[in-house]
């Protein structure tokens, strides 16, 4: 047994099971079970956190500010725990279900929505050693991941016997198949430079100097190598994730609410939970991917990490008060024929570019 | 390390159970997908064969397996497009215009 | 006259051998600019008829020259390998192309008619000639890899080729048939190529050959493998087990597209299974229990029969056409059936692939007889044949040429072919298999006998009006007609050709 | 391994919440059924006929376009991993950039047939797309 | 080059009459089809060779190229003239143009088409008697089936599909039977031959050096092969058992397609069976000399008795077509310069006779329209021309002096007399004579009644002297059936020197 090169492990930080696992003494295989159930845990627990709690909470704050209202403010310190009491709220309702849904669809969407953002997180590096997984084909296992959403959408769609739902699922569907060949492609632009998928390496690859200026030395962040790529990259991962310029699956003045149409209590909070959490892994993978992931000054870097995604949250709620909705022809033209072609343009731009100074 | 051979058994089971969807279902979506299930059999073999091996052939292979499959399904999706226009159904055994 | 080893001593760069590959590659995208200038306008289709058409000939050219030029061949230093090994440019390659690309063009020029008044005429054509593209790649692949992919290239556009007609019910009932048996063996094929390569640890041909000998604990591995890959050419070539699609595919399908895969696919499927076998399972190196040559022999025996009988019985024109072109595949087989471990190889192989091209010409033109039938709107059966030898007596004669042909009647050019095979069969030792094939020869005589009788002897229905005679398809058909008798007094070159550069792969 | 052995992990927390999520507020909720509570939601109208209609043909010319290029993607990502060293290990552009240039100009050549044959238009019955250009008009 | 050209010629005339307009295409099939009535008429003035063609002797006009070079056995462009063939070459080229002539009555549609295949068939027919190479000459032998099963199969009369395909069907399956059993006898020979021209192969044969094949030893081998040869020949001469296709498609075809087939296809199967069997392997058809001559015997009382019987009169020259053909074989098996020679000239004579024959009757059916002996009598008394020449051809047929006929049966009879082959063989001959009484018998009956007598006819149709050029065609027959009955070395000297050397090399394995 010849081992292939590429199935070498990577030797880069240390990843949060081992950590864990050295804490408690555990080894071998027991160690990294134990070790990997903790982590995953902590990072699950870290997301919804956010996702659940400060999320909506900052998305109600957000908005309101951007159209000049006041938000939630009675329940806690600034409305804070609104959400909670939300919460609480909706999974104390009845579950509704209505006649002559496809049950095991029906149930199985809900489900993995959440699943498939939260996934995604195992290999994204956050800094501070906070990182589960580091694979060698780490881009590609968190794009993978995140697509697995799409499914459970299509799945709600048709389970829910309802119009608007089977109208919703098939736009969740046409947007994603619109939007995942830009985003992939725009992030095979990023692996032309790194020359790896793992993400610790594409997050070493940007650690270095990009050119200093009087003695404040610019990291090689991709954003500011190839902003072109950036700019397209988060303009793909918004409609990706369904948001404001690009939400027409949801499209409430047109469909009701889409594929979330027939669902209530604890499968409502799930799916607002899942697409939460996508958008969060959203701004995660463009983070790693062209703001150097953790990397920042002074600060930890699980801080800094916290910082860009928040950015990115900040971003999609800043378009979502501001831009209309683009109609779902509109929509799929700028998918198949601008966001495609731009992106194979960057992407052969890019070789050529890098050909020719290498 | 797993042994070679458990690799083999599972894409033969694999294989079997595609071949067991072709030979009794007569959905041609259905059909579509026990020949995905035939094929990724094959890549099975070839993923684990290539670290067997110690060379990439087989990975990459399977890489054009999937590519190809995806045509397939592509070129199929189509047929059973006009099938459903044509015979209003997708049921492999409806179109029988022809004599066997 | 350029120097004979100008195509390896540097005149050309060795990448310039796949040529014609390209140029068929080329002529598909040209194909596709062209639709995209106009799409949907039927002013365009002569245009892309001559594109494809011009196309094809102009691969056939180049092929053809380089055959007489001797590239890849013995004579000038020997196969060209490019690409990591992966592909191989040879005689036998070139020899096949020839075959694909005349029919192309064919197929192509009768189209114009046939399709006058159907939609996305640019797609049929590009799908046509990327076929054929997938074909002579096909005869090309020097690794399993390659063999698969130029396999499913050739494959994936005959599907839609089949389903055309979208409208009409046994088009597409053909398509469906035609794909599901096809996406099966393709899958077959897949597991057999990954259990060879479980048992070798190489897709290279060479390198097969090189470890076949050495895996002995894996031979039974080997063997379902290599028993799958006979599984996956079985389809192409429409043989026993694989040929059930054939009849139903070749009868619903538009006639030129019948035409284009009884003839040229069926002979690209023979191209592969030439090289796979041959080249990657050398006789007298393998393992026990991988004998192929075996398996072939049933598979000969049983497909030409089956075919031949098969044909005897039907009443639809295409139908018998189908039935006899699964006959044909059989007489093919005996190129592989009839090898021996150090017998003469070469001129067996040779006399099949020269069959095969013989049969690039009459079958092809007798599809295209039926296309033409079919384009002034006559029907399928023997019966509505009748009388059409008053009415149109050019192409009477020519299919007439065709049926007599295939039957291997003497004035015409599938006698030498047959001629040929089962001689070099017998010189192998495999006289039983030239007597089958005989036989099954003289049987089939009485269907395509039928056809000629429907044309000439029987009277026409006082209705039978024929509409206009198409340019195209009259060109197409004669060309054929006159191709299949040349090939009598001019199968010399052929077959000394087929020969030599079959044996150049032993 | 581990690796995957601590992803594994995360997709056991990724099933583990919801379900525990789920069995909090089946302990939580009351249930109350109830005629006509559970009825289709469509805008407060008694539904009619099946929900599961057949939709535009266009879906399926996406879907199609969408497997063939997400397919290229699985095709141009191993490109990109080797692209760089190979080159900083002496391997010239023709011989690392030429090819994929050519993959890519086959499939550009595609998309742009595509394109032109109407394969990538959201909107494709006549009566929508004078609509539509009557709107561009106005 | 001569034979090439001639070849060629037909074909090209076959293609120009096949686009002709209909009007013309008789005319223009007629003025063509001189060209290679002259160009064999000129072989024949230009001859100088002697001796056997395959065994050696020297071969006129000769061509010899290899054509298809295909493992140990080439295929070579052989064509060239003995004794043999030469005035079998004649034959055809003379009969085909007076056949076209006399079609042009009764064809009445698709000219162009029939006149075309009349002349394809004339061109593959030249090269049947010419072709010295196996494999050359199968082809024509084989091509000359495609336009006769056309010619019965269109312009045929009521049952013309089934005698169409029967007459395929037989000739085919006789056919693929001879050539496997020839090809099972050149790979007996292996390495002793390199090609398949019939001299080489006849030498060798001679010469014995023929090897097992299949697991047959050579002994065995040399019977199978020669049977399946025989049987294979004996279809198209026909011989008794094997001749059931004959009078269907005899029957059936129009008039110069009958003449066609008696006067020159019929001639294939002797000329082929002289040609192969007798010529390669003596030794075989010696040791099976009391079934063949059986069978000869079988063929000509046979043949006549059924002659005796038919009504029609097409029918019953089709039946004493089998009957002369038996003589041709006994003649052929008594393996003396008479005997041999004489089948050879009767191959000729017959078929001027036959030609004739159906000629004259076919005349009487364009205008009676009907072929029944019943239907009618005393048609001397309306056609005169016709009936005086119908009854000269008879008498030649039955053998009188001074007419070809007599010339071909008393060689053959004097020959068979003579032979050594085996004791028996007066024996047979003397049976065989009977034919002749029958032959006699059934011409003059029919004769009596159709054309003699007060004349009745029952049919509608007015019945006067025929055109000229219907009965122009009969008179240059009989012309040369009486200078051929008068001065039969004109071909018979031809002949004797080339069958001499088949006699004389011996044989054996």
């Amino acid at each position: 047994m010849v081992p292939l090169p590429l199935q070498s492990g990577g030797g880069g930080p240390t990843l949060l099971p081992e950590t864990i696992a050295n804490l408690l003494g555990l080894s071998g295989t027991v160690g990294q079970i134990v070790g990997g159930l903790l982590g995953a845990f902590l990072i699950a627990n870290i997301l919804l956190l956010q996702t659940a709690v400060a999320g909506p909470w900052a998305k109600r704050k957000i908005t309101a500010a951007f159209t000049d209202r006041i938000s939630v403010n009675r329940v806690g310190p600034f409305g804070l725990l609104t959400i909670v009491v939300d919460a609480v709220r909706l999974l104390s309702k009845e579950l509704v279900i209505p006649d002559q849904v496809d049950r095991p669809a029906y149930d199985l969407g809900p489900l993995l929505i959440p699943f498939s953002a939260l996934l995604g997180f195992a290999v994204i590096p956050m800094g501070n050693g906070i990182h589960l997984a580091d694979p060698e084909t780490g881009l590609a296992f968190a794009f993978a991941a995140s697509s697995i959403a799409s499914l459970g959408l299509v799945m709600m769609g048709y389970g829910s016997n309802n119009k608007y739902s089977l109208l919703g699922g098939l736009r969740a569907i046409a947007a994603n198949l619109a939007y995942e060949i830009p985003l992939v492609i725009t992030g095979a632009s990023v692996v032309i430079f790194t020359g790896s998928l793992q993400m610790s390496e594409i997050v070493a690859a940007q650690a270095e100097p990009l050119l200093s200026v009087a003695g404040v030395t610019i990291p090689q962040w991709f954003a500011f190598v190839n902003p072109f790529a950036f700019a397209l990259f988060v303009l793909a991962n918004l409609a990706e994730v369904g948001r404001n310029p690009f939400d027409i699956p949801e499209a409430p003045t047109e469909i009701v609410a889409g594929y979330q149409t027939e669902y209530s209590s604890v499968y409502f909070v799930l799916i607002y939970l899942g697409e939460f959490v996508h958008i969060f892994f959203g701004g995660a993978i463009a983070a790693t991917l062209f703001l150097g992931g953790p990397a920042g000054p002074i600060l930890p870097g699980f801080v800094w990490f916290l910082a860009k995604i928040w950015a990115f949250y900040f971003f999609t709620q800043w378009m979502r008060s501001a831009i209309p909705r683009l109609r779902v022809d509109q929509f799929l033209d700028v998918g198949w024929k601008g966001m495609l072609v731009l992106s194979f343009a960057n992407l052969v731009l890019t070789a050529i570019i890098v050909g020719v100074i290498a | 390390m797993v042994p070679p051979e458990y690799y083999l058994v599972l894409s033969a089971a694999i294989f079997c159970i595609g071949l067991f969807g072709i030979l009794t279902r007569r959905n041609a979506l259905l059909f579509l997908m026990s020949v995905e299930l035939m094929l990724n059999a094959a890549n099975i073999n070839l993923v684990a064969f290539s670290y067997v091996w110690g060379n990439v052939t087989g990975q990459t292979f399977a890489l054009f397996t999937m590519a190809l499959a995806a045509a397939e399904v592509a070129i199929g999706l189509g047929i059973i497009m006009v099938l459903y226009r044509n015979f209003g159904g997708v049921d492999v055994t409806d179109a029988t215009t022809m004599k066997w | 006259m350029v120097d004979a080893v100008a195509l390896q001593s540097g005149a050309l760069p060795d990448w310039t051998a796949v040529a014609p590959a390209l140029i068929l590659a080329l002529t598909g995208l040209l194909l596709l600019v062209v639709d995209s200038i106009k799409p949907g306008e039927s002013e365009n289709s002569a245009l892309l008829a001559s594109v494809a058409t011009a196309g094809s000939l102009f691969a056939f050219g180049v092929a053809g020259w380089f055959l007489i030029q001797g590239t890849g061949q013995a004579r000038t230093g020997g196969a060209i390998t490019l690409y990591g090994d992966a592909l191989v440019v040879d005689g036998m390659s070139l020899f096949f192309t020839l075959i694909f690309t005349i029919v192309a063009a064919m197929v192509s020029i009768a189209s114009l008619d046939y399709l006058a008044d159907q939609e996305y005429q640019g797609e049929f054509y590009s799908l046509v000639v990327f076929a054929a593209t997938g074909m002579t790649l096909m005869s090309m692949s020097n690794s399993l890899a390659t063999a698969f992919v130029s396999l499913e290239l050739a494959s994936l556009p005959s599907y839609a080729l089949v389903a055309f007609l979208k409208k009409n019910r046994g088009s597409v009932e053909a398509g469906l048939k035609y794909f599901l048996i096809g996406a099966l063996s393709s899958a077959v094929f897949a597991f057999g190529i990954s259990l060879v390569y479980a048992a070798t640890g190489s897709l290279l041909l060479p390198e097969i050959a090189a470890a076949v000998g050495g895996a002995s604990e894996m031979a039974g591995v080997l063997g379902i493998g290599v028993l799958m890959l006979l599984g996956g050419f079985a389809f192409k070539t429409a043989s026993v087990p694989f040929h059930f699609w054939a009849p139903e595919a070749y009868e619903g399908a538009p006639a030129p597209v019948s035409a284009f895969l009884s003839s040229a696919s069926k002979a690209a499927g023979f191209a592969i299974a030439f090289r796979v076998f041959v080249e990657a399972f050398p006789l007298g190196q393998l393992p026990a229990g991988v004998e192929w040559v075996v398996a072939f022999q049933i598979l000969a025996v049983v497909t030409m029969t089956l075919g031949n009988f098969a044909a005897a019985t039907q009443e639809n024109v295409k139908r018998m056409l189908a039935y006899s072109s699964i006959g044909h595949a059989g007489y093919a087989l005996i190129g592989l059936a009839a090898l021996t471990a150090n017998g003469p190889n070469g001129d067996v192989l040779g006399a099949s692939m020269a069959h095969l091209m013989v049969y690039g010409f009459m079958n092809t033109g007798a599809f295209l007889f039926v296309a033409l039938v079919e384009h002034w709107g006559v029907g399928k059966t023997f019966e509505d044949y009748n009388g059409l030898g008053a009415r149109a007596p050019m192409a009477s004669v020519a299919m007439s040429v065709f049926m007599f042909s295939l039957a291997g009647l003497p004035p015409f050019g599938g006698f030498f072919s047959k001629y040929a095979l089962f001689y070099s069969a017998i010189e192998s030792g495999f006289w039983w298999l030239a007597a089958v094939g005989a036989i099954n020869s003289a049987l089939s005589l009485f269907y395509y006998s039928r056809v000629v009788k429907a044309l000439w002897i029987e009277d026409a229905s006082p209705s039978l009006e024929l509409g206009s005679k198409p340019v195209g398809l009259y060109t197409a058909v004669i060309f054929a007609a006159v191709g299949t008798l040349l090939l009598l007094p001019a199968f010399q070159p052929v077959i000394e050709t087929a020969q030599t550069v079959a044996t150049a792969l032993f | 391994m581990s690796e995957w052995i601590a992803i594994g992990a995360l997709a056991v927390v990724a099933v583990g919440i919801p379900l525990g999520m789920m069995a909090v507020s089946a302990i939580l909720r009351p249930s109350v059924p109830e005629q006509g509570k559970s009825a289709t939601y469509e805008s407060g109208e008694i539904p009619t006929g099946s929900a599961r209609v057949q939709f535009n043909i266009q879906y399926y010319m996406v879907a199609l376009l969408f497997v063939v290029f997400d397919i290229e993607t699985v095709l141009i990502f191993p490109w990109t991993v080797i692209y760089r060293s190979a080159l900083s290990q002496g391997a010239s552009l023709t011989e690392v950039l030429l090819p994929m240039l050519v993959f890519i100009g086959v499939l550009v050549v595609g998309l742009a047939w595509a394109w032109r044959n109407g394969a990538v238009e959201w909107v494709k019955s006549p009566l929508a797309k004078r609509r539509k250009t009557e709107r561009q008009d106005a | 080059m001569i034979i090439e050209a001639l070849i060629a010629a037909t074909f090209v005339a076959a293609l120009v009459v096949f686009v002709a307009p209909d009007e013309y295409a008789g005319r223009l099939a007629a003025a063509l089809s001189l060209v290679p009535v002259l160009g064999s008429l000129w072989m024949w003035a230009q001859y100088d060779a002697s001796g056997n063609a395959l065994l050696g002797g020297s071969i006129a006009f000769e061509t010899d190229f290899v054509w298809l070079a295909l493992g140990g056995l080439d295929v070579h462009w052989f064509v060239g003239v003995d004794g043999i063939s030469l005035p079998l070459v004649v034959l055809t080229t003379i009969l085909t143009t007076l056949a076209i002539v006399s079609a042009w009555t009764p064809i009445d549609v698709r000219q162009s088409q029939f006149f075309g295949l009349m002349l394809f068939m004339e061109a593959n027919l030249i090269g049947v008697f010419t072709a010295l190479d196996f494999f050359v000459w199968f082809i024509f032998w084989e091509a000359v089936l495609v336009p006769m099963y056309f010619l019965i199969g269109v312009w045929g009369g009521a049952r013309r599909k089934y005698a169409a395909i029967k007459f395929f069907v037989y000739t085919n399956i006789a056919s693929l039977v001879m050539f496997i059993g020839f090809i099972a006898l050149v790979f007996g020979l292996g390495d002793s031959v390199s090609s398949l021209r019939l001299p080489e192969i006849a030498m060798a044969l001679r010469g014995g050096e023929l090897g097992s094949f299949a697991g047959l030893n050579a002994e065995t081998l040399k019977l199978v092969a020669f049977v399946a040869m025989f049987v294979g020949f004996a279809v198209k001469v026909p011989v008794a058992p094997l001749h059931t296709w004959l009078p269907d498609a005899h029957v059936e075809a129009p008039t110069p397609a009958s003449v066609m087939l008696a006067g020159v296809l019929l001639k294939m199967g002797t000329y082929a069976l002289l040609r192969f069997n007798f010529t390669m392997m003596p030794d075989v058809a010696k040791a099976l000399v009391v079934p063949i001559a059986v069978i000869a015997v079988i063929s000509v009382i046979y043949g006549a008795v059924l002659a005796l019987a038919q009504q029609d009169l097409k029918r019953i020259v089709a039946y004493s077509s089998v009957s002369s053909m038996g003589y041709v074989i006994l003649g052929l098996v008594a393996y003396t310069t008479y005997g041999v020679g004489g089948a050879t000239f009767q191959m000729v004579a017959h078929g001027l006779i036959s030609g004739l024959m159906f000629m004259a009757v076919g005349v009487i059916y364009n205008t009676t329209h009907t072929r029944m002996v019943g239907d009618m009598s005393g048609m001397a008394d309306r056609m005169p021309v016709t009936a005086g020449i119908f009854v000269a051809g008879a008498f030649g047929y039955m053998g009188l002096p001074l007419m070809a006929g007599f010339a071909g049966e008393f060689f053959i009879f004097q020959g068979a007399f003579a032979s050594t082959v085996h004791s028996a063989m007066p024996l047979f001959t003397a049976a065989a004579m009977f034919g002749i009484v029958i032959v006699a018998g059934y011409l003059l009956f029919a004769m009596q009644r159709t054309l003699f007598g007060p004349f009745r006819f029952d049919g509608d149709y007015e019945v006067t002297e025929a055109p000229v050029h219907d009965v122009a065609p009969l008179a240059v027959l009989l012309l040369l059936v009486i200078v051929l009955g008068v001065a039969p070395d004109l071909f018979f000297q031809m002949i004797q020197q080339a069958v001499n050397p088949i006699l004389e090399t011996g044989g054996g394995v």
